[in-house]
């Protein structure tokens, strides 16, 4: 399947974009629309520890417990839609026909029941568990000990079979290369493993997903840089934290979009994952639904842009809780109580034609609160997303476009604006332009020095990417 | 305030209750239910649609046709169980349930009345909420039910030390002891029963309720038996008085209470 | 102490009241000022089980784990102000000076440190227990067994002068006849109950509360009706409950509110604790400022009211959770996240002067989702708090008066608007209408017919009213 | 968008990390910490200002004046410490940390090189990440910091088996196993591995981290020792090998981990 690259913005303006509509709205699974007027709340889980102890344990933690208790409160609180979502354990990849295969049907059968009962809109994204080993091996046939590259293709055929609505995956390429980068404060490093590396595993990877989820009349929805730009994220924190600067992060976000784009180049057609929370870039430039999570997925995250991060949102997540009893019911129910209820707040926006007026306080609330807000807010986003477009069809140059952009935005606001940063990420932002500045200007010679700085980084082998 | 006439709300809440509301109506189950014949049947109906004014004089018409235990058998405790079917289908709400139980609780009065000696109580029951705990709400359901069902329930409050529950269990011999405890904090208390209880030789089930406590709580100490719903503990009452133990009232748990939830 | 009855409303009309003003707020603990400019998010916890095993592991759990874990997540994500509420446990008003002394205290410790490194505005509601039981005897003397009038007491003094900054109870007056009355639908037997009894033991026990309070230069804040309203609101429950009808629950709300009014009469300042869904109702009668909680309070309650809820709050809360891990930290960390970022997005709203549409917002999402919420939206609260303070000199008349008003607005919006009841809801309504309008005209007769009709409700007795 | 002009932000949000920013600076603190000779000063000062193109000079210089042995305690291991001090007060972030142990490595390698023997190890540890778990950062930063502060570190990856823990511990014989788990669905192999060692009769502190485990978990089974950050790991393998078991490592957790979070 060809790959076909963005070299043009799918909105005319950053205005133009808002939560709940999207330029390319999908319908799949039971009765489901997402980017087309609404937005739905998606709820994902983990089972208790324990749970994975057999087939039977697992699939009666996912199904009678987890599952039952979502749609019971869906019900419950009136919410007309709802998605969920399955982060696979690594039990489901490794063994996908005991494991996972109950799982999937099984959820899905009590949806059907409860979609034919109720006529409530429902859907299900499996999100399959990427195993592979950057030091076995990431392609077909390089992994002799686990066979990870097989299996990780073999589970997502199996979810597409049995029940699954949308297909994501949280894919790993270039991650070997970004730890050690991020370790050392080394941008190039950082741009090498998930811009480039990472882009050219994804062009591998998700071809193969968008032609399963052709093969069994579902949807392939994206990807998301967890791998990367999350891990800077967390590692950088809030206001206690001191791992890294919060300028690193904010741009390896801008960076990490023009990898989370590729899914959507091979044919995905959204919306993609939620902990993507550079949703707002690839939805700025491609138009296609996102899911996103902020101030109730505190769950999982405490993340700086509580607020902010609902802008444009498509779907509504808590990102994952581990199921247990809270006062109020299981933690799936409390959960989704909060997105459920913020996704029926969007949606009366909507209604009232007041949609944008909410973005914009969302927005508003949390521009400042950390670099890494300020440059995904949804006018900065747009900027990003044009510095990619514009050098779409090269995915070094793209990637380092976006990351230079999100640093000159950062640089300018702390300077004339009200975004106010601390001595050390003054100090990290200026190295970052300069070392952003000092790379080549062509894709060959970027390579070459890079697999020359790299080749003893841990666990790196350019053979992953066909190098 | 913003003019809401545009506003489509389906695109924001589903109003399921409405849309799910039953078709077939109490009349219409209890009539497939009750008895044929016409005094029977006069009672079963007192029973089910509450009509407190009518019941002493129907259950005096059926007891001059049958035995007063046949009356309370197939007239009142046959349209408690209807109630209970109708509120299980969500038909009925749980005050229909509270009053039919005191229409019923009337009519076996009069029944027992003319009975030779007291009427035969299933077994008995003491009921309590942990100690600190003031909830008690739910215990009271569970009593009402569990009267209604022909058991002697000692209840005994909220709030109840550790050590008068022990006494009165000695006292009373009971078939069955049941706590509530809707605080987590106050919770701890029946595992401490329990230990007590097994130190003097009692063994009896133990049904343990109320939000705090989750079926693994209670089933990690001897005895106890857990309820989520008041509506089950006639059926775990009804098993025990069959000679079912706490063990295999636990093994049987999720049959036991299936229909019940 | 003299009683000053409301018989007019603070508020000119229902359109003044928003969100984060209050026409009297109130200033108290380490520079907090709620109700003039601000929402601050109250956070409430409760200690895992076990944790009152002894003194020193329940204060080890409340300040060393609970308080710090709050704290230091207010600062990682920038939070300007926090309130703590502690709902004490039995343990603590058993014992107040082993139990309940260590942990008001020590909670103030930390407090005040972080206080004076941060500059963050900080304060703590001690919600006392009334563990009085009807049957023992509610007032002092009469529980010879437990002493739990004077306990009561005592524990209150003991938070005053260990570092509470305000004193809320959830008095239980009443609740003996309004249990009763719940499980047999009798809309009678729950206002004599509530409306009369609970507020004839509220005038015994706030002016008490605000004694100690003025004595110890802290703030009595307000009481809420949990014991009866919520006990309905709970029964009543979602579209999957049948315990008791939706209608029944609204007009006991309203009722409800009669008697949570009694203790600013009494000369508490508010705010009012959050769960007294019936706050909107008694800020627009008196101006003070009250505490709210509803979306992101899902770890505690699923009401049905999750956005309107938070329409005229100065205080936005969780209500409650029981202090565990999850993925982003501790539960208190996790549902602070939550609360704090609305409580952001609000004070953003107000900043940008949109605070009055956002209003609307919250409003509109569930304004028809339940008839609970719809007598509590502003405009309807505004109605109830009219008639109550018509007979504001009567407690008897006002609370029927506010429990007319309420069914009379449900009975009208389902004749004529959007608010659709199911046939049983209906019902039950038409029974409310009857039953209220066969009540007599004068309190004597009212309270001479109750005292004959209720004289066997177990536990009842006269005498804890005086009566 | 709406114009944002008019906002006064500080009733939304309060940067707290700015108000905070520490008036002292690196080179105060150094300047209190660093020895007064000025060959061994200098070494220190490569460290902690991460000078990696001056460090093999430095080193040079200094291993005239001193031998091998002190240059890597009082030079280089020295600045590791100031390193660390800088790091808990929230000077210097992690990278820092990462780099400078880099720096040091470089040293410690250009020492040993004029040592007699080998440089004396100060013992060994086995470090894994549950099977199943990619999360290997938390992982690799310990062993940077364990390695940094003189241990010999048998880095087994991610996603390791249980067997292949067991086997390359009766192997290597390390004086302490670690493992890292972040997912809760994978940290249930750490009391499997508990159990084997225990059957096989090794008893070594078994060091247990990452996200998804806390210190009561691992303390629920033997030799578990819990460590919430990476920092803590050399203070905690000092200890073991001053000859702390595993059951003293836990009694003296508080005491032990207090500077280091
Ligand atoms: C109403 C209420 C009160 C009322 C109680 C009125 C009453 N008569 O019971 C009052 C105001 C007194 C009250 C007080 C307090 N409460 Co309260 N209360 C509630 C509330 C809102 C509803 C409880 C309720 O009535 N549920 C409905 C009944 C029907 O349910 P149920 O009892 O569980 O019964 C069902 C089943 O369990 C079963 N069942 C019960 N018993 C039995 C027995 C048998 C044999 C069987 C078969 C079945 C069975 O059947 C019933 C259904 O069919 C809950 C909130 C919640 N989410 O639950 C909090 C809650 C229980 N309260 C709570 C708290 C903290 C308190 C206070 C401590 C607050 C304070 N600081 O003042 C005080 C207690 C003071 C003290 N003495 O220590 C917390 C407990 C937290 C914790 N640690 O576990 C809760 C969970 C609220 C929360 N989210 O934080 N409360
Ligand atoms: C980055 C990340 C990833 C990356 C990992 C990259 C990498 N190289 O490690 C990738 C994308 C691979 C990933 C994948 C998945 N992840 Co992930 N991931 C995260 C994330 C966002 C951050 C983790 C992290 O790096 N933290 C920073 C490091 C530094 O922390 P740390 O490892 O704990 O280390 C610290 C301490 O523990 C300690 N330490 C650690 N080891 C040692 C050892 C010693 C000796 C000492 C002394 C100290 C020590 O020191 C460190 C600090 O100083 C977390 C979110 C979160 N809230 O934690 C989720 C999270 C761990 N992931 C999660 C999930 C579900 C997954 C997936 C299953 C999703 C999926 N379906 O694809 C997959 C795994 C697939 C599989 N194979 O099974 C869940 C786990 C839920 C659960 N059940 O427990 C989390 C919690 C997210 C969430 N909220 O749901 N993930
Ligand atoms: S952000 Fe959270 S959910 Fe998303 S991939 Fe990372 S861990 Fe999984
Ligand atoms: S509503 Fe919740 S917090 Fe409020 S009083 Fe009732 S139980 Fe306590
Ligand atoms: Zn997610
Ligand atoms: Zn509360
Ligand atoms: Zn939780």
């Amino acid at each position: 399947m060809a790959i076909k690259r963005y070299t043009r913005m799918e909105y005319g303006s950053p205005d133009e974009m808002v939560f709940g509509e999207a330029r390319y709205p999908v319908s799949y699974g039971l009765g489901q629309t997402v980017g087309a007027g609404v937005v739905v709340p998606e709820i994902n889980f983990a089972p208790r520890p324990g749970a994975e102890k057999n087939p039977e344990s697992l699939r009666r933690e996912y199904v009678d417990y987890i599952t039952k208790d979502i749609l019971d409160r869906a019900i419950t609180l009136g919410f007309p839609a709802v998605q969920l979502e399955n982060e696979h354990i690594f039990q489901m990849v490794n063994e996908p026909q005991r494991y996972e295969k109950p799982v999937v049907a099984g959820q899905k059968e009590m949806m059907q029941n409860y979609h034919d009962e109720y006529g409530i809109a429902l859907s299900i994204r499996h999100t399959v568990a990427d195993p592979r080993l950057a030091e076995e091996g990431l392609r077909v046939g390089m992994d002799k000990k686990h066979s990870y590259p097989e299996k990780c293709v073999e589970s997502i055929e199996v979810a597409a079979e049995n029940g699954a609505d949308l297909l994501s995956i949280e894919s790993t390429g270039g991650k070997e290369v970004a730890d050690y980068a991020i370790l050392r404060q080394d941008i190039r490093g950082w741009l090498f493993g998930i811009g480039y590396l990472g882009s050219i595993d994804m062009a591998w990877i998700w071809p193969q997903i968008v032609d399963i989820a052709k093969k069994n009349k579902v949807r392939a929805g994206g990807d998301t840089n967890c791998a990367g730009a999350n891990t800077s994220m967390f590692m950088a924190g809030g206001y206690l934290d001191r791992d890294i600067p919060r300028t690193f992060a904010a741009v390896t976000r801008a960076i990490a979009s023009a990898k989370t784009l590729v899914a959507w180049e091979c044919g995905a057609t959204g919306p993609d994952k939620d902990c993507g929370y550079e949703g707002p870039i690839v939805k700025a430039i491609a138009g296609k639904p996102t899911a996103q999570e902020g101030k109730n997925c505190q769950c999982a995250h405490a993340d700086l842009m509580g607020n902010l991060i609902a802008q444009v949102c498509d779907l509504w997540s808590n990102e994952s809780v581990e199921y247990h009893p809270e006062f109020g019911g299981s933690s799936v129910q409390c959960w989704l109580g909060s997105i459920g209820y913020e996704a029926a707040l969007m949606n009366m926006a909507k209604q009232l034609k007041q949609d944008r007026l909410l973005r914009d306080l969302y927005m508003a609330t949390d521009r400042y609160r950390s670099p890494e807000a300020f440059i995904l807010a949804y006018d900065n986003a747009y900027k990003v997303g044009q510095a990619i477009v514009e050098y779409g069809n090269d995915i070094y140059l793209r990637s380092k476009a976006a990351g230079m952009t999100a640093a000159r935005l950062i640089e300018e606001e702390n300077k004339s604006g009200k975004l106010r940063l601390s001595k050390h990420e003054q100090d990290m932002l200026r190295k970052i332009i300069t070392d952003l500045s000092a790379l080549p200007e062509e894709e060959g010679r970027f390579q070459e020095m890079c697999l020359k700085a790299y080749k003893d980084v841990p666990l790196f082998n350019p053979k992953n990417y066909e190098l | 305030m913003l003019d809401l006439k545009s506003v489509n709300f389906d695109r924001v809440l589903r109003r399921y209750d409405i849309q799910m509301e039953t078709k077939e109506s109490p009349e219409e189950l209890a009539a497939r239910m009750v008895p044929k014949d016409p005094y029977l049947r006069k009672v079963v109906e007192d029973v089910v649609f509450m009509r407190s004014k009518n019941i002493t004089e129907d259950v005096g018409s059926a007891l001059k046709n049958y035995s007063p235990e046949e009356v309370i058998e197939h007239g009142l405790i046959k349209g408690m169980d209807v109630v209970g079917e109708l509120y299980g289908r969500g038909i009925y709400y749980l005050p229909h349930v509270m009053v039919a139980a005191e229409v019923m609780d009337k009519g076996v009065k009069l029944c027992e009345f003319q009975m030779k000696g007291a009427r035969e109580t299933r077994g008995k029951v003491v009921m309590h909420v942990a100690e600190g705990d003031p909830h008690d709400i739910g215990k009271n359901i569970a009593a009402v039910l569990l009267k209604s069902n022909g058991y002697t329930v000692v209840d005994m409050g909220r709030d109840v030390s550790i050590q008068d529950v022990i006494t009165t269990v000695e006292n009373e011999k009971p078939a069955i002891l049941t706590g509530t405890a809707l605080m987590t904090t106050t919770m701890s208390a029946f595992p401490k029963i329990s230990e007590r209880l097994r130190e003097r030789g009692i063994n009896i089930p133990f049904i343990c309720a109320g939000g705090a406590v989750n079926r693994a709580y209670v089933e990690s100490y001897p005895m106890g038996v857990f309820a989520a719903k008041a509506i089950q503990g006639p059926a775990l009452a009804n098993k025990t008085m069959e000679g079912y133990d706490w063990r295999r009232l636990r093994e049987n748990w999720d049959k036991l209470t299936a229909a019940k939830e």
